[in-house]
C-alpha cells in the first residue's frame, strides 16, 4: 500500500516549520529526507507516523502500516536485549525474534541487558526493533547516530531487504547510507511566516 | 601467614569448605541441646509461667540481630580501607540473616508481648529501635540488590552501613528520650532468685553459642555462595567478551 | 496485552524495580507516625484506621509516579502509540500493573501494620476490605494523573497536587469503612459507596488517560 | 511434653514460628549455594573447553 | 559556587519546577489528615505538631527524589566532577538549594497549617523553631540518600526506604519540641539535641555524599 | 600541557575492556579515537577525564585541564540557551558566552529554551560548551552526532581554531571530520581476558 501525503503543513510548538509537502512512498521504494538542523523533519516524521496532527494537508496509507523509530530508542536497561525485543514483538502480535537478532548482529548481546550496552548497540538494538514489528512502512528519524561503519552496511542491507519484501521506508538521515533511494530536500518547503496582520484562531 | 590470605577468594573457599561440616553439626547440636533443655527440662517462672520458654529463642535472635550489624559494619570497613572483595561479600551475605534474626526477635517478642504486657506492641524504646534496625537492614539489602555493578554496590552499600550505623545509634538515644518503655532491662526479674535464674541461663548460654555458630556457618556458606555468583558473572561477561 | 502486563510487572521485579518499595514506604510512613505523634497507645489505636489509610494512599501515589514517565522519557511510549494496541488498553493495563506491584502488598500488609499501631481486633477485617476495595481506584485515577503529568521535568510532585484532591472521596469512605469497622460500628453505606467509586473509575477513567496521553504525545 | 498450662498457645506459636524461619533460612541458603555452585562448575568446565 | 545555587532556584522556579509543590504537599497531606482519621477538634490538636512534622518531612523527602537524578540524566552531573567544583561543595550548594525552596517555604507555611488543625497558641512559635532547625538536617540527609541512589531507574521509592530511617532522630526530637511546645512544657534539651543533629549533619555528610556520588559517577 | 597516558587499562563494569593503550596528546594536536561500536571509546574517555579510575596505567596532565562532552550533553530543558552557557562558564570561572554562540551560529536562538530545539541545536549548544570553559584539553564523545554537513564544518572550524591557540583535542567518531589529526585505531587493544583458572579478586 502506497503512503500518500498531500500538501502536508507540519507545526512544532504551535509554529508552523514545514509547508506544502506532498510526496508519495510506494512500496519497495525508499524516500530519504534531507534538510539542515532544525528544518523540521523531525516534526513530519511525528505528522506521518500520526503522533501529532497536520495543521493542514493530509497524510493516507498510514494507519496501522507503520513502525516508528525516533530519535530515543524505547529500550528497558533492565530487560535484556531479548527480552526487549521479545516484548515489542508481541505488542505487534508477532513471535520470532532470531532474524532481527541476526540482522544486527545481536545474537552475542541477547541476555545482556539493554542499559549494559554500548551507545552504538543500544542503537542496533533500537534499529532490529523494526524487523519485529511486521509493519510495512519503516519511519525513522536519524537512524544511524553513533553506528560504526559497519552498522551502517548492516542497517542499509536491512533495509534493502526490507524494500525487496515490499516494504517501504522514509528515512531522515544527514549521512549517505548508500542506498538507491530517492531524496528529499525538505529545506525548500520551510514554512513562510503569514502576514502579520493575519491574526486569526492560530494566533499568528 | 597474615589473615588477609583468606581474603583471597580462592583461598577462602578452600579453608570454609573444610570447616563448614563442623561448624553445621556443631550449631545444630548446641541448638538443639539448649533449646530441648529449655523447652522440656526448665521450671515455670513465678511470674511469666511457661511464657519464659520463649527466652531461648527471643534472646539469641535479638543478640544476633544486632551482632549481624556489627559484624557487616566492620566488614564494610574493611572493605572500604582495604577493599578485599571476600569482605564485602561477607556484608552482603550477612545481611539476610540478620534480617532474620531480627524477624525471630520481633515476632517472639510480639508473641510474647501478648500475654504479658497485654499487647502485641508497643513502642517501647527496645522494640523501636529493633524496627530501625529491621528497617536498616531492608535498605541495606535493597541497595545491594537494586545495583548491577558489584564493586560500585559494594562501595555505596558499605558507606550507607557506616552512616547507618551512626543514624542507628542515634536513634536507639532519641527513642529512649521520646519514650520509657515496658521492656526488661539488662535484668531479668527472675534474677531476684538466683537458683531459677541459673535453671534459665545455662540453656540460655547453650542456645546462645548455638545461635552464634549457626550464624557463622550461614554467613560462611552464603559468602562462599555469593563469591561463585559473582564469579558466574564475571565469566558470563568475560564469555560475551570473547564471543 | 498480555505482554505488557508481563513486561511491567517483570520491569517491577528486576533491580531497582518498584516492588517492595511501595510497601516498604507503606511500613515506614506508619513506623513514622509513632515518632511524630507520640507513643500512647491509647492515641495511634483511635488514629490507626486513619493512619493506614493515609500511608496506603502516600505509597500509590508516590510509586505511580515513574508509572508513565519512565516510558515517556526513553520514548517507548511514543512507540506504544503507534503499535496495534489501542492507547486506552494500554493505560488499563498500566494500572492493572501498578495495583498489582502495589496496592495488593500494600492490602497484604496492612493486618501486620495495624498491629504496630493498636488497631483494635475487630478492625483489621474492615481495614482489609476497604483497602481492597478502594486500592484499584487510587491505581486507576493516579494512572489518569500520571498520563497529565507525563512529559514534565519533575512532574511528579505536580502530579501529587493533582490528584490528591481526586483521592479525597476514596480516602474519605475508605477510611470511614475501616474507622467504623474498628469502633465495632456498622459499615454498609462507606462501603457502597466505596464499591460504586472504584466501579465508576476502573470503567470510565481509562478513557480520559488515553485522551490526555494523546494530548501529551503531541 | 512438659505442662505449658495456660500459656501452652503462645509458647507453641513462639517456637513453631522460629523455628520455620530458622529452617527456612537454612534451606533457602543451602538451596542457592547448591544451585550457584552447579552452575559455577557447568561454567567453568564449558568454558575452559572452548579454550 | 553561587552559579550553581542560583541555577538550581532558577530551576526550581521555571515551568515545571519544584518550587511551591513540595508546599503543596505538605499542605495536602494536612488537609488529608482529617478525612482519614476524622474531624474531632480535640482528636486533631493533639496529633497536630506530630502531623505537621510528618507532613513536612513527607514533603522534604518527595522533592528531594530528583534533586541529582535530573543533573544525572541529561549529563550535568558528569560535567559539573569534571569542573573546577569540588563535589563537596557541588552537594552541599544542592541540598542548600533543596532547603531553600522547600525547607523555608514549609517553615512559613507551618503555622496557616496548624490553625487548620487546631494547634493550641502557644505550640506555634516552637513549631516554627523546630522546623527551622530541623529541615536543614532533612535536606542534608536526603542530599546523602539522593546521592546513593541517583543512577538507579525508579529510584526514587529506594530512596525513601534509605532515608526514612535516617530521619527517625530529627523526627523524634523535632516533633518532641513542637509536641511539647504545644503542650507548654519546657523544650530545651530536645532542642538542644535537634540543633546538635543538624550541625553535625551539616557538617559532616556532605562527605559521605561526595564519596557516594564518585562512586555513582564511575 | 602535553596529556600522557601510559600503559592503560580501562573497564567497564567490572569487565577490562581495552588494555595496553599508551599515547601523548601534545598542545595544538588532535587524537582521533576510533573503533567499532562497543569497543571501550567511550570507557576509554571517561577514564582519561578521571570520571573513573584506570584498572591499571598512568593518566598524567589531566588534572584541571580537561572539558569533557560526553553522549549527553548536560542541558537544562527549561533554561534558555544563553543561560544554559552563562551557568557553565560561570562554573569554570570565566564570563562571556558571545563566542561561543557565534562559533555555533546560535545567535538566533539565544532566548529560546533549550528544550525547544531540535536534536541537531541541542548537539550545536553542548558543543558550544567547550568554548566557555577556556580548557585547554578537549574530550569529545562522538561529537557530530545528529549534525548536519554545515555543523560538521562548523565544529571542525572550532577545533581547528582551539588548536591554533595551543588546546588539544582527544576525540571518539565514526566519521570524518575533515581535521588533521593523528588517528588512534583502539581495536587491537582490545583486553584480552586471563586464564581461566586464576581465580583472583577480580574473580575473572
Ligand atoms: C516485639 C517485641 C520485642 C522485641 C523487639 C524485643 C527485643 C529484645 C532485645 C533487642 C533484647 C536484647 C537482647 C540483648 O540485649 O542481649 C531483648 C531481651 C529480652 N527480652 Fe525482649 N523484645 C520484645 C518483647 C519482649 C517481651 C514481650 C518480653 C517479656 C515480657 C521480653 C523479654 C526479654 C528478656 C527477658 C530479655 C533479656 C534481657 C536481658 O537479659 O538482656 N521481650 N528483647
Ligand atoms: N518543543 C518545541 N517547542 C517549540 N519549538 C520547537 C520544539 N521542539 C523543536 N522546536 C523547533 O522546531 C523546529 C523543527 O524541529 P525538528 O526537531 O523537527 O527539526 P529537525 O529537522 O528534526 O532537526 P534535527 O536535524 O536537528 O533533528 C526547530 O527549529 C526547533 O527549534
Ligand atoms: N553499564 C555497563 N555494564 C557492563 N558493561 C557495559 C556497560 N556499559 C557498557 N558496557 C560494555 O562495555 C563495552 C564498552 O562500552 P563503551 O560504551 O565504552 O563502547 P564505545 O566504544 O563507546 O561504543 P560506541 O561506539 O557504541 O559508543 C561494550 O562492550 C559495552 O557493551
Ligand atoms: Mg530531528
Ligand atoms: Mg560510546
Amino acid at each position: 500500500m502506497t503512503l500518500t501525503v498531500t500538501d502536508l503543513s507540519v507545526a512544532r510548538g504551535g509554529i508552523p516549520v514545514l509547508e506544502g509537502l506532498s510526496f508519495a512512498l510506494a512500496p519497495g521504494r525508499a524516500l530519504i529526507l534531507r534538510g539542515p538542523n532544525g528544518i523540521g523533519k523531525t516534526t513530519l516524521l511525528r505528522t506521518v507516523a500520526g503522533l501529532q496532527p497536520p495543521l493542514t494537508g493530509q497524510v493516507e496509507g498510514a494507519e496501522d502500516q507503520i513502525a516508528y523509530a525516533a530519535h530515543s530508542d524505547g529500550l528497558k536497561p533492565t530487560l535484556t536485549v531479548a527480552e526487549n525485543l521479545i516484548f515489542w514483538a508481541s505488542v505487534f502480535g508477532r513471535n520470532g525474534i532470531e532474524q532481527a537478532l541476526d540482522g544486527f548482529d545481536l545474537q552475542a548481546l541477547r541476555d545482556r541487558q539493554a542499559g549494559a550496552l554500548s551507545a552504538g548497540q543500544k542503537r542496533r538494538l533500537g534499529l532490529s526493533r523494526m524487523l519485529v514489528t511486521g509493519r510495512p512502512v519503516w519511519i525513522m528519524d536519524e537512524p544511524t547516530v553513533s553506528l560504526d561503519k559497519t552498522s551502517v552496511a548492516m542497517f542499509a542491507d536491512a533495509v534493502r531487504a526490507h524494500l525487496g519484501q515490499g516494504g517501504s521506508a522514509l528515512i531522515a538521515t544527514h549521512i549517505d547510507l548508500g542506498l538507491e533511494a530517492d531524496v528529499l530536500e525538505v529545506g525548500p518547503y520551510k514554512a513562510k511566516p503569514p502576514e502579520i496582520d493575519d491574526f486569526d484562531g492560530g494566533f499568528l | 601467614m597474615s589473615i588477609w590470605e583468606y581474603a583471597n577468594p580462592k583461598k577462602f573457599l578452600a579453608t570454609t569448605e573444610k570447616v563448614m561440616p563442623a561448624l553445621w553439626v556443631s550449631s545444630a547440636v548446641l541448638i538443639s541441646v539448649g533449646l530441648v533443655w529449655g523447652f522440656f527440662f526448665t521450671p515455670d517462672d513465678y511470674r511469666q509461667g511457661s511464657t519464659v520458654k520463649i527466652i531461648f529463642l527471643h534472646v539469641p535472635s535479638a543478640l544476633m540481630a544486632i551482632n549481624a550489624w556489627f559484624m557487616m559494619l566492620v566488614t564494610s570497613l574493611v572493605w572500604v580501607i582495604r577493599r578485599h572483595h571476600v569482605s564485602a561479600l561477607a556484608a552482603r551475605a550477612a545481611a539476610p540473616v540478620g534480617v532474620v534474626m531480627t524477624v525471630i526477635a520481633l515476632v517472639t517478642g510480639a508473641i510474647w508481648g501478648q500475654p504479658m504486657w497485654g499487647t502485641w506492641w508497643a513502642w517501647d524504646p527496645r522494640l523501636t529501635s529493633f524496627l530501625v534496625l529491621f528497617l536498616f537492614y531492608l535498605g541495606y539489602i535493597a541497595l545491594w540488590e537494586a545495583i548491577d555493578n558489584p564493586d560500585t554496590a559494594a562501595d555505596l552499600t558499605s558507606i550507607l552501613c557506616l552512616v547507618g550505623s551512626v543514624f542507628a545509634v542515634l536513634s536507639r538515644y532519641a527513642v529512649n528520650f521520646w519514650n520509657q518503655g515496658l521492656h526488661q532491662g539488662a535484668s531479668l526479674s527472675l534474677d531476684e532468685k538466683e537458683n531459677v535464674a541459673d535453671a534459665f541461663s545455662n540453656p540460655l548460654y547453650v542456645c546462645m553459642a548455638g545461635f552464634v555458630l549457626l550464624f557463622i556457618a550461614l554467613v560462611f556458606y552464603r559468602t562462599g555462595t555469593e563469591i561463585r555468583a559473582r564469579r558466574i558473572k564475571a565469566l558470563m561477561a568475560r564469555e560475551r567478551l570473547e564471543a | 496485552m498480555i505482554a505488557l502486563l508481563l513486561r511491567d510487572l517483570k520491569l517491577a521485579f528486576r533491580a531497582g524495580g518498584g516492588f517492595g518499595l511501595g510497601l516498604a514506604f507503606f511500613l515506614i510512613v506508619t513506623v513514622m507516625v509513632p515518632f511524630s505523634v507520640g507513643p500512647q497507645s491509647e492515641l495511634l489505636a483511635r488514629i490507626a484506621p486513619g493512619v493506614l489509610w493515609l500511608g496506603a494512599l502516600l505509597a500509590c501515589l508516590l510509586s505511580l509516579d515513574r508509572l508513565l514517565a519512565l516510558d515517556w522519557e526513553d520514548g517507548s511510549l511514543d512507540l506504544l502509540a503507534t503499535a496495534p494496541l489501542p492507547l486506552e488498553s494500554t493505560v488499563s493495563i498500566k494500572a492493572l500493573a501498578h495495583w498489582i506491584t502495589t496496592g495488593l502488598p500494600l492490602v497484604m500488609a496492612a493486618p501486620v501494620l495495624g498491629v504496630l499501631l493498636n488497631l483494635p481486633v475487630q478492625g483489621f477485617q474492615w481495614l482489609v476490605v476497604s483497602l481492597l476495595l478502594g486500592t484499584p481506584a487510587l491505581s486507576v485515577i493516579g494512572t489518569f494523573g500520571a498520563a497529565l503529568t507525563v512529559g514534565l521535568k519533575r512532574g511528579g510532585l505536580l502530579m501529587s497536587l493533582l490528584v490528591m484532591p481526586l483521592y479525597v472521596p476514596t480516602l474519605i469512605f475508605g477510611s470511614e469503612v475501616a474507622r467504623r469497622g474498628a469502633e465495632g460500628m456498622a459499615v454498609q453505606t462507606p462501603l457502597l459507596l466505596l464499591a460504586g467509586i472504584s466501579a465508576a473509575s476502573i470503567a470510565l477513567l481509562p478513557f480520559a488517560s488515553a485522551a490526555v496521553l494523546r494530548v501529551n504525545l503531541r | 511434653m512438659p505442662d505449658l498450662g495456660k500459656y501452652a498457645d503462645t509458647v507453641l506459636s513462639a517456637y513453631g514460628a522460629s523455628l520455620v524461619l530458622l529452617v527456612a533460612l537454612v534451606v533457602v541458603t543451602i538451596l542457592r549455594g547448591r544451585k550457584v555452585r552447579r552452575e559455577m562448575e557447568t561454567l567453568e568446565t564449558r568454558m575452559k573447553r572452548n579454550g
